[in-house]
């Protein structure tokens, strides 16, 4: 079998799991007896993970549920290696360090994310290059640029001696956006500031998915792959006072791989022709079901884009 | 105008999960306590002639409700203790099968073991679908004008037996008799026999349910409480399995209040023609019977407020 | 007796297929339709001084001005729910509040962050005309460190604090909750109350008072005309491990169980209880929690027909 | 590694109303929960293929909703096969033949489902020996007709590349009494044995020794656990007792109940199984978390001992 160049994780997405085990499953199913009892304890979650063919699971910086559950960021990185499974990663914010003053407190938040990732053994920080546009206070100014750069760089370089690899993560919401994106990426130093290539999110921001991967493959390092419907979205909506990421009614800015628009075939033809190699993380954000997403999400990368490159 | 509630809400084919538990009868059990607490003192059950026994509790079979509740009288208990004290209807749909005379010997039989059932639960109405789906009638349809003349002469005889259960006749939006065809049938069908107006039956096959009921008057013997926002562009009602529309994935039925169908014209047409039988919620939509249960009488608070 | 329907029936944060409903407003504004077509007109809300990351239910003021338009609007819309009072509201000190491990170094810093939440929270349910508020006595011993040792000194500035923030309560009746995960579980209770300004009332939780040990029909007679509300649950579970004293307490790890159960569903003497709170000559809002059922329509019609078995004693 | 075992997903799935959805995100929003992730065989196929299934195991009752939607049923296994799934086989009820006279008919029915196996590109029918024993458990005449309907039906199934296998239920009429005595009778040309690990421990067997005694005649599996080994006659005679009131389950995931898995894959080891493996999650109120679950199992698990 050809030498597999992709890792893949998932996004952990689970919300709270109370249980590290639940040795009298068939007495707690009968409490209920509907699916609840099927999705309470972290050994589910991690059988279901495998169960899947995935390789990892990237968690939130939140770290009270698994020290809660485990006793210890140890015990908790622990028991997932026992399973046969990696921690690829995490991810995290930045926080408002496009203004100057406040560049020393964002840094010394990530520098907690970055041991906390290689506490668990974790290669990626994928960070959001800031807070949200419409009620940071977008769009960045000159300064708002150069504080944006120097943080990114600053915490990129407390990462790199930690063997993490952080990746600028941007959301479409996000204060650094459409018209100040590139300069950024271009801006930041290229030892210590890496990217994670969120599928959805650079398409809804504007840009062509696979131009961007083409452009910047060099400086991509991970991936969040997930689909959206809605590519392109108008400066109103990205820009929008209150946080745009969840509706009112509901609707969905992300889905599984494969349902949405975006071209990943196209996508994966160009990490085979930059010879990607390491994790990719699959990410089900606002799907009702994780488990059918996840295993969606299984058939179309074993099934489908394994063919083209894997 | 009386109300109840349809157990045809709860769905028992379809893969969803925790789908299983309708198997069982605690779940029955339960749900029967969960529509009395809902403001539902009757209810209206599917019937089942029960050939597929007892290995699922679905209480819609003679043999279910002796093998799982002790019987007839016993099975009214359990509804009773949930403050359910009246059993309002049972309806069936009969398969299409062989020949004109085939046909419509089966559509007695069945409705001659409804009427007996329903005798027993002491139902008020019993409703029977004019006819099965259209793409499943095959040589029938050639005969159609024979059949119709048939099935309306078994009807009369049919309510010769029904001593005080009123028997209603529905017309789905998938049936020959769908939408305005109903009335001239019913015109030749003795007058005792009344319509069984499903409000979502007859807005889907293009008409409007406040009219349908003026033009049915007094013959309207129950009327079916659903909604739906489908509108059959592509002559769904012909093919097979409409209830599942090829032609895009969608729930044909919503639950009562989350569709287009304008209830208080409906319910202003009812009280114009003096109607004063059983209107029974059916909400098809929603796969959590609780929330059906309470957007029903919610639509109805809303309705009747 | 007034009954309400609590809010805290919906969980918000452990897993379960359709969670993600719970953060979107099309899920609120259709439940409070179904609370009020399950014949309640009244409900208690959760508070959270900080807004619920990425989630918008309408129980921090916050969230309330920015997804429901304020204070006004949000009680049209649950009058035409059906729904003409915020009865009351509660805040869990376990998730986060002020009780987090930050303020567990000093009694001072642990009683203080509770009395600045607690001046939030009663101005929060002045706003949307509530007639009491819950304050859990403490979160769970587990999270308390070093401040147990201290726990005289603790329930002393506890009481201090609770008689200013009775003056500032206006005509809110502040009551308190003793989990069985807290320093004033069970029977404990009583001791506290007798020092504690009149005006402070009991929250008697009924599952939490079993789980304690403490039988709920007793608990009521002593706690008698101090009661300021009742919160109506139910139970099955006991506490032979104690489990109260661990980490996350509600997840028994012993033994996966859910503590609480729906109304009529649960071990408690419902009968009993209903009995002793007219002894008691009680008039003030019990609310029902159903904390079991994860389909919240099955938690409200649960209630009603508990509710209807005991209206027919 | 070459592989010995290839796993197939018994199909509790009931009725699937759609081939596929193309306007999947429409129809999600219709309701905005999970229900519409479970409404096509599109879906249902993907799950297997993403849960690492490489067959279904179809169940009969699901045939007429299937032809509603693919009245050829090369189609659905084409359908199936582009996505990664193919039908191992099927599920049948012998009924009545314990009298002499419903034999030809008992023939006749497994014609037609020989027939649909093949057309599904199936290679087994696994069959329960009888209807419920509360109907009359077998005399020595039932035995032997049993015995003799079994091998008719077998040798049609042969003819026709494909395997019949006896699959009895704990609840069916031919039971401890007479379980081996029957399979021993039965002309190993025609009539295989499929092991239902669960069944035939609740009829009282000990898993492991059943199928070091049988292993020739085994020719596939229902993998399922119990926590109700031995089950006494009167729960196993009773009427219907296989759904039960109060939602008991009979049946597990594998590890979710008491039976010795790793024994028994130890011993299909020693005696070299090759084939299809069907699991079976009948009772679980989610097939996808059963589905999910399983596939680790018996790869990370099970896959040590024997794959």
């Amino acid at each position: 079998m050809a030498e597999k160049n992709i890792k893949y994780s998932f996004m952990n997405h689970w919300k709270t799991l109370p249980y590290k085990e639940i040795p009298n499953f068939r007495d707690f199913y009968y409490e209920d007896k509907t699916n609840y009892a099927y999705y309470q304890s972290w050994e589910q979650i991690l059988n279901y993970t495998l169960g899947c063919g995935f390789e990892g699971i990237e968690i939130w910086p939140m770290a009270a549920p698994y020290i809660e559950t485990f006793g210890s960021l140890k015990d908790f990185k622990d028991y997932v290696n026992s399973k046969g499974l990696g921690i690829s990663g995490s991810f995290c914010g930045m926080g408002p360090g496009h203004i100057k003053e406040n560049i020393p407190a964002c840094v010394e938040s990530v520098k907690k994310t970055v041991d906390l990732v290689a506490a668990v053994g974790g290669r990626h920080l994928n960070i959001c290059p800031g807070v949200n546009y419409g009620e940071g206070g977008g769009p960045l100014t000159e300064d708002g640029i150069r504080n944006t750069i120097d943080c990114l760089n600053e915490m990129g370089r407390y990462a790199e001696d930690h063997g993490v690899l952080m990746g600028i993560h941007n959301e479409f919401f996000c204060i650094m956006n459409k018209d100040n994106h590139k300069r950024i990426i271009e801006a930041t130093d290229p030892k210590y500031v890496h990217y994670c290539l969120d599928t959805a999110q650079v398409s809804i921001i504007g840009e062509d998915l696979c131009t961007f991967y083409d452009d910047y493959h060099d400086r991509i390092v991970t991936f969040h792959l997930k689909d959206t419907a809605s590519p392109k979205m108008p400066d109103e909506v990205r820009y929008a006072a209150s946080n745009p990421e969840i509706q009112d009614d509901g609707w969905r800015w992300f889905w599984e791989p494969g349902l949405g628009v975006l071209d990943f075939p196209g996508l994966f033809k160009l990490m085979k022709k930059h010879g990607f190699k390491g994790w990719a993380t699959v990410e089900t954000d606002g799907s009702p079901d994780l488990l059918a997403s996840m295993a969606h999400s299984s058939y179309y990368i074993h099934t489908v884009l394994d063919k083209i490159y894997r | 105008m009386k109300t109840a509630f349809s157990l045809e809400t709860v769905n028992t084919r379809y893969q969803e999960p925790n789908r299983n538990r309708v198997e069982s009868k605690y779940y029955w059990e339960e749900l029967f306590q969960l529509v009395g607490a809902g403001g539902f003192h009757a209810v209206e059950l599917p019937y089942d002639p029960g050939f597929m026994g007892a290995r699922c509790c679905f209480p819609f079979s003679k043999v279910v409700m002796d093998v799982k509740f002790g019987g007839v009288e016993g099975f009214k208990k359990v509804l009773a203790d949930a403050k359910i004290d009246k059993i309002a209807g049972i309806f069936a749909s009969p398969r299409a099968a062989g020949s004109v005379e085939q046909y419509v010997e089966g559509f007695k039989r069945s409705v001659k073991g409804m009427l007996g059932l329903a005798g027993e639960l002491g139902c008020d109405y019993v409703t029977v679908s004019a006819s099965p789906e259209y793409c499943t009638m095959g040589a029938l349809l050639d005969k159609k004008a024979e059949l119709l003349d048939a099935l309306a002469a078994a009807l009369g005889e049919l309510a010769d037996e029904a001593g005080d259960i009123k028997l209603c006749v529905r017309n789905e939006f998938w049936g020959i008799l769908r939408g305005a065809g109903m009335h001239d049938f019913m015109a030749k069908v003795d007058k005792r026999v009344g319509y069984c107006v499903d409000l979502a039956h007859i807005k889907i096959a293009g008409e409007d349910p406040a009219e349908f009921i003026r033009k049915a008057g007094d013959r309207v013997g129950v009327v079916i409480l659903t909604d739906t926002c489908f509108e059959d562009k592509d002559e769904v009602w012909k093919g097979p399995a409409p209830a599942f529309p090829r032609t895009g994935a969608t729930q044909v039925f919503k639950d009562l209040g989350q569709g287009s169908v304008d209830l208080c014209a409906v319910f202003a047409a009812l009280k114009e023609v003096g109607f004063d039988g059983w209107a029974t919620v059916d909400n098809r939509q929603t796969r959590q019977v609780s929330r059906g249960i309470l957007r029903a009488r919610y639509a109805l608070n809303a309705v009747e407020g | 007796m007034k009954i309400a329907f609590s809010l805290d029936t919906v969980n918000r944060s452990y897993q379960e297929p359709n969670l993600n409903r719970t953060a979107l407003k099309f899920y609120w504004d259709e439940l409070f339709k179904l609370v009020g077509a399950g014949g309640f007109d009244a409900i208690e809300m959760p508070f959270s001084a900080m807004p619920k990351v990425r989630s918008w239910d309408p129980f921090s003021k916050a969230q309330l001005e920015a997804r429901y338009g304020g204070a006004e609007p949000f009680a049209k819309q649950l009058k035409e729910a059906g729904i003409s009072k915020v009865a009351g509201l509660f805040f869990t000190p376990s998730v986060g509040g002020p009780f987090g491990s930050a303020s567990v170094a000093s009694a001072d810093g642990f009683v203080g962050g509770m009395k600045n939440t607690a001046e939030k929270l009663l101005a929060y349910a002045e706003e949307l005309g509530c007639e009491y508020v819950i304050i859990s006595a403490s979160p769970e011993v587990s999270s308390m460190g070093g401040l147990l040792e201290k726990e005289e000194e603790v329930l002393d500035k506890l009481a201090a604090a609770y008689s200013e923030l009775a003056d500032k309560a206006g005509n809110i009746k502040i009551c308190i909750r003793n989990e069985f995960w807290g320093i004033l579980r069970g029977d404990k209770m009583h001791d506290f109350m007798a020092k504690v300004d009149e005006r402070i009332g009991y929250c008697v939780d009924l599952a939490h008072v079993k789980i304690a040990g403490s039988d709920p029909v007793e608990f009521i007679r002593r706690a008698g005309s101090r009661i300021g509300c009742v919160s109506l649950t139910d139970t099955c579970f006991e506490d032979k491990a104690e489990c109260w004293k661990q980490p996350n307490p509600l997840f028994p790890v012993t033994g996966a169980t859910q503590i609480f159960r729906d109304l009529g569903q649960g071990g408690i003497d419902l009968k009993g209880v209903f009995a002793a709170l007219k002894e008691a000559g009680f008039d003030g809002w019990a609310t029902v929690s159903n904390r079991q059922s994860k389909q919240v329509s099955r938690g409200i019609l649960r209630a009603r027909y508990a509710l209807n078995a005991l209206e027919e004693v | 590694m070459e592989k010995n075992i290839r796993y197939s997903y018994m199909s509790h799935w009931k009725d699937i109303p759609y081939r596929e959805i193309p306007n999947f995100r429409d129809f999600y929003y219709e309701d905005k929960t999970n229900y519409a992730y479970y409404q096509s065989w599109d879906q249902i196929f993907k799950y297997h293929a993403g849960c690492g299934y490489e067959g279904m195991e179809v169940a009969p009752w699901d045939l007429f909703a299937i032809r509603t939607l693919f009245p050829d049923l090369r189609e659905f296994r084409a359908f199936a096969e582009e996505r990664g799934v193919e039908i191992s086989g099927m599920f049948h009820g012998m009924n009545g033949g314990r009298f002499k006279e419903n034999i030809p008919r008992n023939v006749e029915q497994t014609k037609a489902a020989v027939e649909n196996v093949v057309l599904l590109g199936g290679k087994h029918l696994n069959v329960c020996p009888g209807e419920n024993y509360a109907d009359g458990g077998l005399d020595e005449e039932g035995i032997l007709n049993t015995i003799e309907c079994l091998n008719e039906m077998g040798r049609v199934c042969e003819d026709n590349g494909v395997k019949l296998g006896v699959h009895n239920e704990f609840f069916c009429i031919m039971n401890k009494p007479n379980h081996k005595r029957i399979i021993e009778a039965t002309d190993p040309r025609y009539v295989h044995y499929c092991l239902d690990t669960a069944q035939v421990s609740i009829i009282g067997e000990d898993l492991c020794k059943f199928y070091d005694d049988y292993h020739e005649r085994i020719v596939t599996f229902h993998l399922k656990d119990t926590a109700d080994p031995k089950l006494p006659d009167e729960i196993r005679y009773a009427p219907f007792p296989e759904i039960q009131d109060d939602g008991h389950r009979w049946f597990w995931e594998l590890g979710f109940g008491v039976l010795d898995f790793e024994g028994l894959f130890t011993l299909m080891k020693k005696h070299g199984f090759k084939g299809w493996a069907t699991v079976e999650t009948d009772g679980t109120p989610d097939l996808l978390a059963s589905m999910a679950y399983t596939g680790y199992y018996v790869r990370n698990v099970l896959g040590k001992i024997y794959c």
